[in-house]
């Protein structure tokens, strides 16, 4: 049990430094604060290191830390489960989390909220650690809420903006319809398997999978398939999935480190780890995989498409993790999980070295995030422009980075999967090849290449308009560094034994009939010669065919652009988003407060309270009102009343 | 069980009424001073007896503990009759923390009529401490309506300004209600021959079609009570009336002696008929969760947002009550407790906001949290709480509640589910018109934060919030047993 | 048709007549001396009923002292004949309507049972003694308590009248020189100061 | 003929009455106007003794006496002490309201105790004509004394009304009781029952007389539909009379209805009719009551009507014909009269020399300037309406399960759902009196006066019979179960 | 042969005809307490003829105080009329609408 103390030590300090950053930043001022946030996640890290090795080495852990409550039969737990899959994630977690820490320092300088920011950040890599450590839905779902409500206060920590406030609320909202169904899902669980921990409901995977449940008139639907599909709409929420995507563009009005932590790297994986951490049902049923795979497949293809017509550098990096986030999840949805925990790690990396790079830019370009206004950074922003350089690469997938590994997995994984839908997945992971390419090299022309564009917005910027682009401190610049390291690297080394290797054996469950990673890996000879093999590959030209079309719309011959009419229209669908962000305007948040609007008036206060409450209420003063008229004040019309009573009593008495 | 003739349970309820009519008699026009102290210092005794009755209190007994009987109209076998399960002890718990808050609140709010209002509030606390004690029909049923009159006196004396309409609604609505109940306890004193101890009315078998009568008598006081879907029209009027300790004893603990009933009474001495009608009650409480939830949506007054959100919450508690399971009825107690501090916690966000402002209008608000931080941050737990964040107290009843309807219907959980979605909707989207933004007016700027009584109250509520979030375990555990007793009660057949 | 019938049947119509011009006759005099016609003649039936005793009374007690108070009252109020007139056959129908059916219905009960009973023989028995000595010896023995009650509620009703008619008028001229003799300089002259006028008068000017 | 002196030993509280009443018509011819508060004083003090005197000469067990025109049980010595508590209290609160209006003469005080010894002799009556007799003596005593206000055309229109309605519902009771005697051949109680109970009488004519015996009772408490006399008497006549009308007699008509019915028709047979009739006049006052008394401004007015509503839970309570349902109604009774002494008394103790105090907005923000009197009323007030922990709660209880005992469900909601409506006209004085602000400066605010102490022992008695309701449910149930014989 | 029943049809007719009269009389108050006068008289035939059908005396004894009591009566209700009529100089029924509703 010695090793308890590990695992609380790497959840509680980040959380004992959100709470010092928190609650006493203003006591012990900024740079404590900072030391203090640092420091926590530093330890976490470090004790997630420890226990990395320790399971390397074997040692699983499933416990329980104290109990929550116990209703009726059932107790109800907080405990960890450490594992490999649970490790990793701490990893990528912990490890993303303190660059980002540090990034801060240098990004949030002049922040009057500095402390409530890091304040903030820890509490969040507490919140992602319950989310991953856990053993049981409860806490998953605890740790799941949490870091929905860090990613609230972070989107909305500019509190003053107008769109920063919109965005949050609207991200957490989005995110509640996907924990409507995620929360459904651990019901159902609870309720037919009696229990609401891991190992106890996979060891009852077969039970349910033979069960059925009634939920339209009579027609039986397979158990499992709502568990997975319910829980599954969580993940939609978390990961950003269509169509429940719709805020994580939004969520960029938050600070970049945040877009970098959260929205790249961590937060939005939790629906992949989630999925991972549920193959043993999943795999049970095929509807629920390929409703899986259909929904990323989706979100991959049309998700990157929208990257092409953006403007600000970051819903460009925005879009760019949507469709990331597709390929993760059509990973899962063919039953690589392995594959698409691979892709989640490498893409943790490239992309949150992309969106600090972005911030880089943003911090060179005195806060203009719009691309238009940029160009010809290379040379003033040299790091910046390397370490952009690389994770754009990665991100496209050139061999021998690390996203080409991951990515190249899981094309491949798609091309050997058969489940239904798989075809249409694999068309579409292809097609959002060239699609990655040629956004990522657009905007890396735009922001790099070419001349600057930045003058002629100086007047916009009022105080600082006059300053130059220039290279970021080194506390911006340092994580950027580590984190292109990491993206070069992390792919080649780490292929052979996450997805070819027993790496996962005991945590992923798949099914013999979908085991598409290892008729993948019956092909698969070393990390270098798969590289040197992806050269020839049909993702690396259509990938280079998006590189050369990007180069030539936006350096070569920028007046070509223009010439494209015949796009025009759907330039627009793509910068409207396909309409969906007006629909739901006009549909979900119109709708229900007509709706509600409707209730009010109508429901409550018409009928329930005109008519009945107060309706009754008047009808009785208003008969009493005319009652009121009997009583004339003429003594014969009292004398008649009387004997007309006397009269009425004899007659229905005797007769 | 032994038998006190007078003990703890007498002291829970008169204590705080000696000191109502204690500072009702002192504090005179002028002597205002005195009477908030003695009030306060009623308030806290009022609150520690509570502590040793919950040491005391043996979690593993399903029988009433603490028990006290003495005759009292004995023509009619009426008792003064008293006793606890853990239901009770956690309500009782609650009303005694709630009445503290209260007082605190007044402090330097209220300056007309001192005396009356804490009088009044120490008189009431008392009289909902009866109700959660009383073991016998009658003396339930005198507590239970006596808790009107100093209600309506708060709502009509220190209210808003249509505070007449409400408190007269409020009374007669509630009164309405309640007279049913009256009748149905009666019949039930017949039936079991003469007695009106409650233990008797679970013994006696009563035919379905007498259960169905007595059900909906006694469902009508506790609906409209609770309030349920479509009776709850009251509420929201008397809610935003009333002065932040009136919304706050209303929505905290007032609001609760409506499930306190159901368990009480309604399922353990009609079961038949409650089966029989859970299918209604079920779809009026779901009714109120959807409906009400839309409702919420769109209220431009604060304390009307809040009072529509509680009507939603408290469907989760019928809801809960009615799918006759575990953690069903133990999220239904647990919702109410949770409530209990939510609501007021939120009332009392909305009282430093109005003392500040004399505003309900959430349009008269914006960028708050500019000159008031440490006000935005509390009041931030406590919005969340009542969107059922996990990690506080709201979640752990929505949570148990729907883990409770699944068992019975996947579309009653489905439903319910819901409220994660509307709730978070109405709260957040008022707490970013109030909280969140540039500075609305130049008041708003040069609001205030929380003073250190203010600060001292909500931070210990969002204590409580979080802590029976994290660990709601000593709070399941002392119910646990009567909830099972309740069930068990309400799965014997009597017709 | 025997004595005792027709004698009964006269004074009914008679009686049954005066009571309608009691009801019908418009003016209040004519009225109240129907009624003294009504009482009179049931003073005759419950002579045929051998009440002799409550017959005379009936004629001193309400023809001597109640029916005249009746007409002093009458005659002392200042009554507008021409307004009792108005609106006057508007009530007929109902009263008509209410009251026969209310007639049929009694008449139904208490004359469909007891028409053929015969006059009880017991009735004769007790005649021997007189009505009035029988009557005089119950009132005083057995009654004793009624009839003391009766003399307070007379009381009452003298205390009440006294109460409520004697009254010192208002308009009296009548002189209360122990007043005059008593007032002094203070009570018999108020100087009081008052603005000065002109000023005012100046200014609307 | 037995003339026991012993008789006259039990009849000594009407006697002691008597000659006070006497003496003091006799003293009052020679004291002048300012000596008047002799006569006042030493009404109390007769009342006050002959409220004493009845616990000395009863008989636990009913006794007939006076030929058997008197009954003497601790029904009557309970009720008959109960009555001259009544209007005892009653004078005290009229004290200053009768200074100030001229009405502090020895005619009133006389007339007061007419009425009162009118009422002894309706209590403990066992024959009709001392009913009879009884209830005339306190009718026409209060005939008179609604007309006392000579200069007041109000009071002497009430007077006018109250008298013709009077008149006509003692004549119907008359001819009730001439078909009763018709049919039985008795008029005395004991009779009457022995003669229904061996089945000579004739059901015909003891069946109409029963009707018209309702009429008489329905008139005397003021039920739906021989109603119409008290709002206008109670609005009319001065509201110290109002008072006397409105507390004593209703206890002396308890009492009436309970020897009339209850005991010389309490016949199986004849219960079936009664309780009936009973029933729709109850259905119908609690209605009509609590209905048009919301329509109402004038606190006096709606106080009357509110007494309708009360006699209709009295009927309900005495139509089960049961000892559970007399007790209840008489429990309802002794309570309702001290609600009606509190409110009819705040009325006399806010009124000023000129002022009435009797409209409902008269009361405006009397929390602020009187908050104990407010406070006080408001008991009442709740009591009126059935609020626990209040005694009207218990009384209206009490009554509703003595009739869900017979099974009468339908009945017992009705009574409470009317009682609902009730509810509202009340909180409406306890608002006015609350939420309003003042803006009447012509209410008494004087804090200090015996009408207050007594208003506040009389507020709190409620309140304190309402947490101890049982002695005096006991104690009803005693007096009822000595007294009344059950069929 | 005249029978009980002839002189309580008398009685009834007495006494429907007092209530016609109470129903008509809207205007003089005065007519209508002599129809209550006509009322009593009905009671009293009642009485009379019972009691002398019964042969008991105490029917008879009632009427004599109905007719002692109700002399009382007149007088107060006379003196109540004067006032009445002191004051609003007026006893027609009409005119006597001052307290209603």
């Amino acid at each position: 049990m010695t090793n308890m103390n590990v695992y609380l030590l790497a959840a509680l300090s980040p959380l004992f430094g959100a709470l010092v950053a928190g609650l006493f930043g203003k006591q012990i001022g900024r740079s404590a604060a900072h030391l203090v946030a640092i420091f926590g996640v530093a330890i976490s890290l470090i004790a997630s290191i420890i226990i990395f090795v320790d399971v390397l080495d074997g040692h699983m852990f499933n416990g329980s830390v104290y109990t929550w409550a116990i209703i009726g039969d059932v107790r109800f737990e907080v405990g960890f489960l450490i594992d490999r899959l649970s490790s990793l994630m701490m990893i990528v977690v912990t490890s993303v989390s303190l660059m980002v820490h540090i990034y801060t320092i240098g990004y949030m300088k002049e922040d009057p909220g500095y402390q409530r920011f890091f304040s903030y950040i820890s509490l969040f890599t507490f919140a992602m650690l319950i989310l991953v450590m856990s053993n049981n839905f409860l806490q998953l779902f605890f740790g799941w809420e949490a870091v929905g409500l860090v990613s609230y206060l972070l989107i909305g920590f500019w509190y003053k903006k107008d769109s920063a406030i919109y965005a949050n609320l609207k991200a957490f909202l989005v995110n509640r319809i996907g924990d409507f169904g995620f929360l459904l899902g651990i019901a159902l669980v609870l309720h037919y398997a009696g229990t609401l921990d891991y190992a106890a409901v996979f060891d009852q995977s077969e039970n349910l999978a033979s069960q059925q449940i009634e939920l339209f008139g009579g027609i039986g639907w397979s158990l499992v398939t709502v568990i997975c599909i319910c829980l599954f709409i969580g993940a939609m929420g978390k990961s950003a999935q269509f169509p429940l995507h719709v805020w994580l563009p939004d969520s960029m009005e938050g600070p970049t480190p945040i877009s970098a932590l959260i929205h790249a790297a961590t937060m939005v994986t939790a629906g992949i780890f989630m999925v991972a951490r549920m193959s043993p049902l999943f795999e049970l049923s095929e509807s629920a995989l390929s409703f899986v795979l259909i929904i990323g497949s989706i979100t991959a293809l049309f998700m990157g498409l929208l990257g092409l017509v953006q403007n600000d550098i970051k819903r460009v990096v925005a879009y760019s993790t949507l469709s990331q986030l597709g390929y993760m999840t059509v990973a899962l949805g063919v039953s690589a999980y392995s594959a698409a925990m691979f892709h989640l790690m490498t893409h943790a990396f490239f992309k949150a070295l992309l969106f600090l790079a972005a911030g880089s830019v943003i911090i060179g370009m005195h806060h203009q995030q719009d691309m238009r206004f940029m160009g010809g950074l290379r040379r003033k922003m040299p790091i910046t422009w390397l370490v952009s350089l690389i994770g754009s690469l990665a991100l496209i997938g050139f061999p021998f980075l690390s996203g080409f590994y991951s990515k190249d997995s899981i094309i491949e994984s798609v091309h050997l999967s058969t489940i239904p839908g798989a075809g249409f997945a694999y068309f579409a992971v292809l097609a959002g090849v060239f699609v990655t390419a040629l956004y990522s090299f657009r905007m890396y022309f735009l922001v790099f290449e070419g001349e600057y564009r930045g003058g002629a917005r100086k007047s916009d910027h009022g105080s600082h308009g006059n300053h130059e682009p220039h290279e970021s401190p080194m506390v911006v610049w340092a994580p950027l560094v580590g984190l292109a390291v990491l993206s070069v690297f992390s792919g080649a080394i780490s292929i052979q034994p996450i997805l070819f290797g027993d790496y996962f054996q005991d945590v992923i469950f798949v099914m013999e009939s979908h085991d598409v990673v290892r008729q993948f890996g019956e092909h698969f000879h070393g990390w270098f010669a798969m590289g040197l093999h992806g050269f020839q590959t049909l993702p690396f030209w259509l990938a280079a065919a998006g590189v050369l079309v990007a180069w030539f719309l936006f350096l070569y011959s920028p007046n070509a652009r223009k010439k494209l009419t015949l796009f025009s229209p759907l330039t627009r669908l793509f910068e409207e988003k396909y309409f969906l962000d007006k629909f739901n305007e006009w549909f979900f948040a119109r709708g229900s407060k007509s709706l509600g609007g409707l209730l009010w008036r109508i429901g409550d206060q018409k009928i329930i309270d005109g008519m009945v409450v107060n309706g009754s209420a008047k009808l009785v003063g208003q008969v009493g009102m005319q009652l009121r008229r009997v009583q004339t004040g003429f003594v014969s019309h009292y004398a008649f009343v009387m004997i007309l009573g006397a009269f009425a009593l004899v007659t229905i008495w005797l007769f | 069980m032994s038998t006190h003739v007078i003990g703890s349970l007498s002291l829970i309820v008169w204590l705080p009424i000696i000191f109502g009519v204690a500072v009702l008699l002192i504090g005179r026009d002028g002597r205002e001073r005195v009477a908030r102290w003695l009030a306060l210092v009623g308030s806290v005794l009022s609150a520690l007896v509570v502590i040793p009755v919950w040491i005391q209190f043996d979690v593993k007994q399903s029988e009433f503990q603490f028990v006290e009987f003495i005759p009292w109209i004995e023509t009619f076998n009426i008792n003064y009759h008293l006793g606890i399960d853990g239901i009770s002890l956690v309500l009782i718990l609650l009303n005694a923390l709630t009445t503290v808050f209260v007082v605190v609140a007044g402090w330097e709010v209220i300056t007309k009529k001192v005396s009356h209002y804490f009088a009044s509030f120490l008189i009431l606390s008392g009289m909902i401490n009866g109700v959660f004690c009383s073991l016998d029909a009658m003396l339930f049923y005198v507590f239970f309506e006596a808790t009107l009159i100093p209600m309506f006196l708060i709502i009509g004396i220190w209210g808003g300004p249509n505070r007449v309409y409400a408190a007269i609604k409020f009374f007669l609505y509630t009164l309405a209600g309640s007279l049913l109940t009256l009748v149905a306890l009666i019949y039930l004193y017949r039936t079991t021959g003469g007695s009106f101890a409650i233990s008797d009315f679970y013994t006696v078998s009563i035919p379905q079609s007498a259960q169905v009568l007595i059900f909906l008598a006694l469902f009508a006081a506790f609906a409209v009570k609770i309030p349920m879907w479509p009776v709850h029209t009251w509420l929201p009027d008397a809610h935003v009336e009333a002065p932040t300790g009136g919304s706050v004893v209303l929505a905290a603990v007032m609001l609760k002696l409506g499930g306190y009933g159901f368990l009480r009474l309604s399922l353990p001495i009609v079961p038949d008929a409650a089966r029989e009608l859970a299918p209604f009650v079920i779809a009026l409480s779901l009714i109120a969760i959807v409906y009400i939830g839309f409702v919420a949506l769109v209220q431009r007054d604060m304390k009307k947002l809040i009072a529509y959100s509680s009507i939603s919450h408290m469907g989760f508690v019928t809801l809960g009550i009615f799918i006759f399971n575990a953690e069903g009825m133990q999220g239904a107690v647990i919702q109410m407790v949770s409530h209990g501090f939510i609501s007021a916690a939120l009332f009392l966000c909305v009282g430093v906001l109005y003392d500040r402002m004399h505003s309900r209008e959430i349009s008269d608000y914006g960028g708050v949290v500019n000159s008031m931080p440490m006000f935005a941050a509390l009041f931030l737990v406590f919005a969340m709480a009542n969107a059922g964040l996990p990690g506080t107290s709201g979640f752990v009843g929505e949570f148990l509640v729907i883990m409770g309807a699944m068992a019975s219907n996947f579309w009653f959980a489905f439903a319910a589910a819901m409220t994660l979605i509307l709730g978070a909707a109405y709260t957040l989207w008022m707490y970013k018109r109030v909280v969140f933004g540039e500075c609305g007016s130049e008041q708003i700027r040069g609001l205030k934060d929380v003073n250190a009584r203010e600060f001292a109250m909500l931070f210990v509520l969002a204590l409580i919030v979080i802590g029976m979030g994290l660990y709601p375990k000593p709070f399941t555990d002392v119910i646990d047993v009567s909830v099972a007793s309740v069930l068990e009660l309400a799965s014997v057949i009597k017709n | 048709m025997s004595f005792e019938n027709f004698t009964f049947y006269l004074f009914s119509a008679i009686l049954v007549g005066a009571a309608l011009s009691v009801i019908f006759s418009r003016n209040p005099v004519h009225a109240a001396l129907s009624l003294v016609l009504a009482f009179f003649t049931s003073a005759a039936i419950w002579i045929i009923l051998e009440a002799e005793f409550l017959a005379i009374s009936l004629i001193l007690v309400y023809v001597g002292a109640v029916m005249v108070l009746f007409l002093f009252v009458v005659m002392m109020l200042d009554i507008n004949l021409n307004r009792m007139k108005e609106g006057y056959w508007n009530y007929l129908l109902p009263a008509l309507v209410v009251s026969g059916i209310f007639l049929a219905e009694i008449i139904v009960l208490v004359g469909g049972r007891v028409v053929f009973e015969k006059p009880s023989e017991v009735a004769a028995t007790i005649t021997s003694e007189g009505n009035t000595l029988q009557l005089g010896r119950l009132l005083y023995t057995e009654y004793l308590y009624a009839f003391e009650l009766a003399a307070v509620i007379l009381l009452v009703a003298i205390v009440a009248a006294i109460a409520l008619t004697l009254r010192r008028r208002k308009d009296t001229k009548l002189v209360n020189t122990s007043q005059q003799l008593s007032a002094n300089r203070a009570n018999r002259l108020k100087i009081i100061s008052m603005p000065v006028e002109n000023k005012r008068s100046e200014d609307k000017s | 003929m037995d003339f026991q002196l012993l008789d006259l030993y039990t009849l000594l509280p009407e006697i002691f009455l008597l000659v006070g009443v006497s003496g003091i018509l006799l003293l009052d011819l020679f004291l002048s106007k300012e000596q008047r508060g002799i006569t006042y004083g030493l009404s109390l003090v007769v009342l006050i003794v002959t409220s004493v005197l009845p616990w000395f000469f009863y008989d636990a067990d009913p006794k007939v006496i006076m030929s058997g025109l008197v009954v003497s049980d601790l029904l009557g010595a309970a009720l008959k002490s109960t009555v001259c508590v009544l209007v005892a209290v009653g004078l005290v609160y009229s004290k200053s309201y009768l200074l100030s209006r001229g009405l502090h003469r020895g005619e009133y005080f006389s007339l007061t105790l007419f009425a009162t010894l009118g009422m002894m002799v309706m209590i403990s009556s066992n024959h009709f004509l001392s009913l009879y007799l009884g209830l005339e003596l306190l009718s026409l005593s209060l005939y008179a004394m609604v007309a006392l206000q000579r200069d007041s055309g109000r009071s002497s229109e009430a007077a006018i009304k109250y008298f013709v309605l009077g008149a006509i519902a003692s004549g119907m009771l008359l001819y009730g009781m001439s078909m009763i005697y018709g049919g039985t051949g008795h008029l005395n109680i004991e009779a009457i029952v022995s003669s229904v109970l061996s089945g000579q009488s004739d059901s015909n004519l003891l069946r109409l007389g029963v009707v018209f015996v309702i009429v008489g009772i329905g008139f005397k408490l003021g039920a739906v539909p021989f109603h119409m006399w008290i709002p206008d008497v109670y609005h009319g006549s001065p509201t110290s009379v109002t008072l006397l009308i409105g507390t004593a007699p209703k206890v002396a008509a308890f009492a009436f209805v309970l020897r009339l019915l209850a005991e010389a028709l309490g016949h199986p047979s004849l219960h079936q009719d009664w309780s009936q009739m009973l029933t729709v006049l109850a259905v119908g006052s609690l209605v009509i009551g609590n209905v048009v008394a919301i329509a109402q401004t004038n606190f006096k007015r709606m106080l009357a009507y509110s007494t309708i509503a009360h006699m209709g839970f009295l009927l309900v309570g005495f139509m089960t014909g049961s000892i559970n349902g007399y007790s209840a109604s008489l429990f309802y009774i002794l309570t309702y009269v001290l609600m009606a002494l509190g409110g009819f008394g705040v009325i006399l103790i806010l009124s000023r020399d000129g002022f009435e105090s009797e409209e409902l907005s008269d009361l405006k923000g009397l929390s602020q300037t009187n908050p104990w009197c407010a406070f006080l009323l408001m008991i009442i007030l709740f009591s009126m309406a059935g609020i626990p922990p209040t005694v009207g709660f218990w009384s209206k209880l009490f009554v509703i399960q003595s009739i869900i005992d017979l099974g009468y469900v339908g009945l017992a909601v009705t009574a409470v759902m009317t009682s609902l409506i009730g509810a509202f006209y009340y909180l409406r004085v306890v608002k006015i009196m609350y939420f309003d602000a003042s803006d009447s400066s012509s209410i008494n605010t004087t804090k200090y006066s015996p009408g207050m102490a007594v208003f506040a022992i009389n507020g709190l008695l409620l309140l304190g019979l309402g947490l101890f309701p049982g002695w005096l449910l006991s104690l009803c149930e005693s007096l009822i179960e000595s007294s009344v014989r059950t069929f | 042969m005249i029978t009980l029943s002839h002189y309580l049809v008398l009685g009834a007719i007495l006494f429907s005809i007092s209530i016609a009269g109470i129903f008509l009389n809207r205007k003089n108050i005065i007519i209508i307490l002599m129809s209550i006068e006509l009322m009593l008289l009905a009671v009293n035939i009642n009485f009379v003829a019972f009691s002398h059908y019964l042969g008991d005396l105490s029917g008879q004894i009632f009427v004599f105080f109905i007719l002692t009591v109700a002399a009382a009566e007149s007088a107060i209700g006379l003196a109540i009329l004067v006032v009445l009529f002191r004051n609003l100089k007026t006893i027609n029924v009409d005119d006597l609408g001052g307290l209603r509703g």
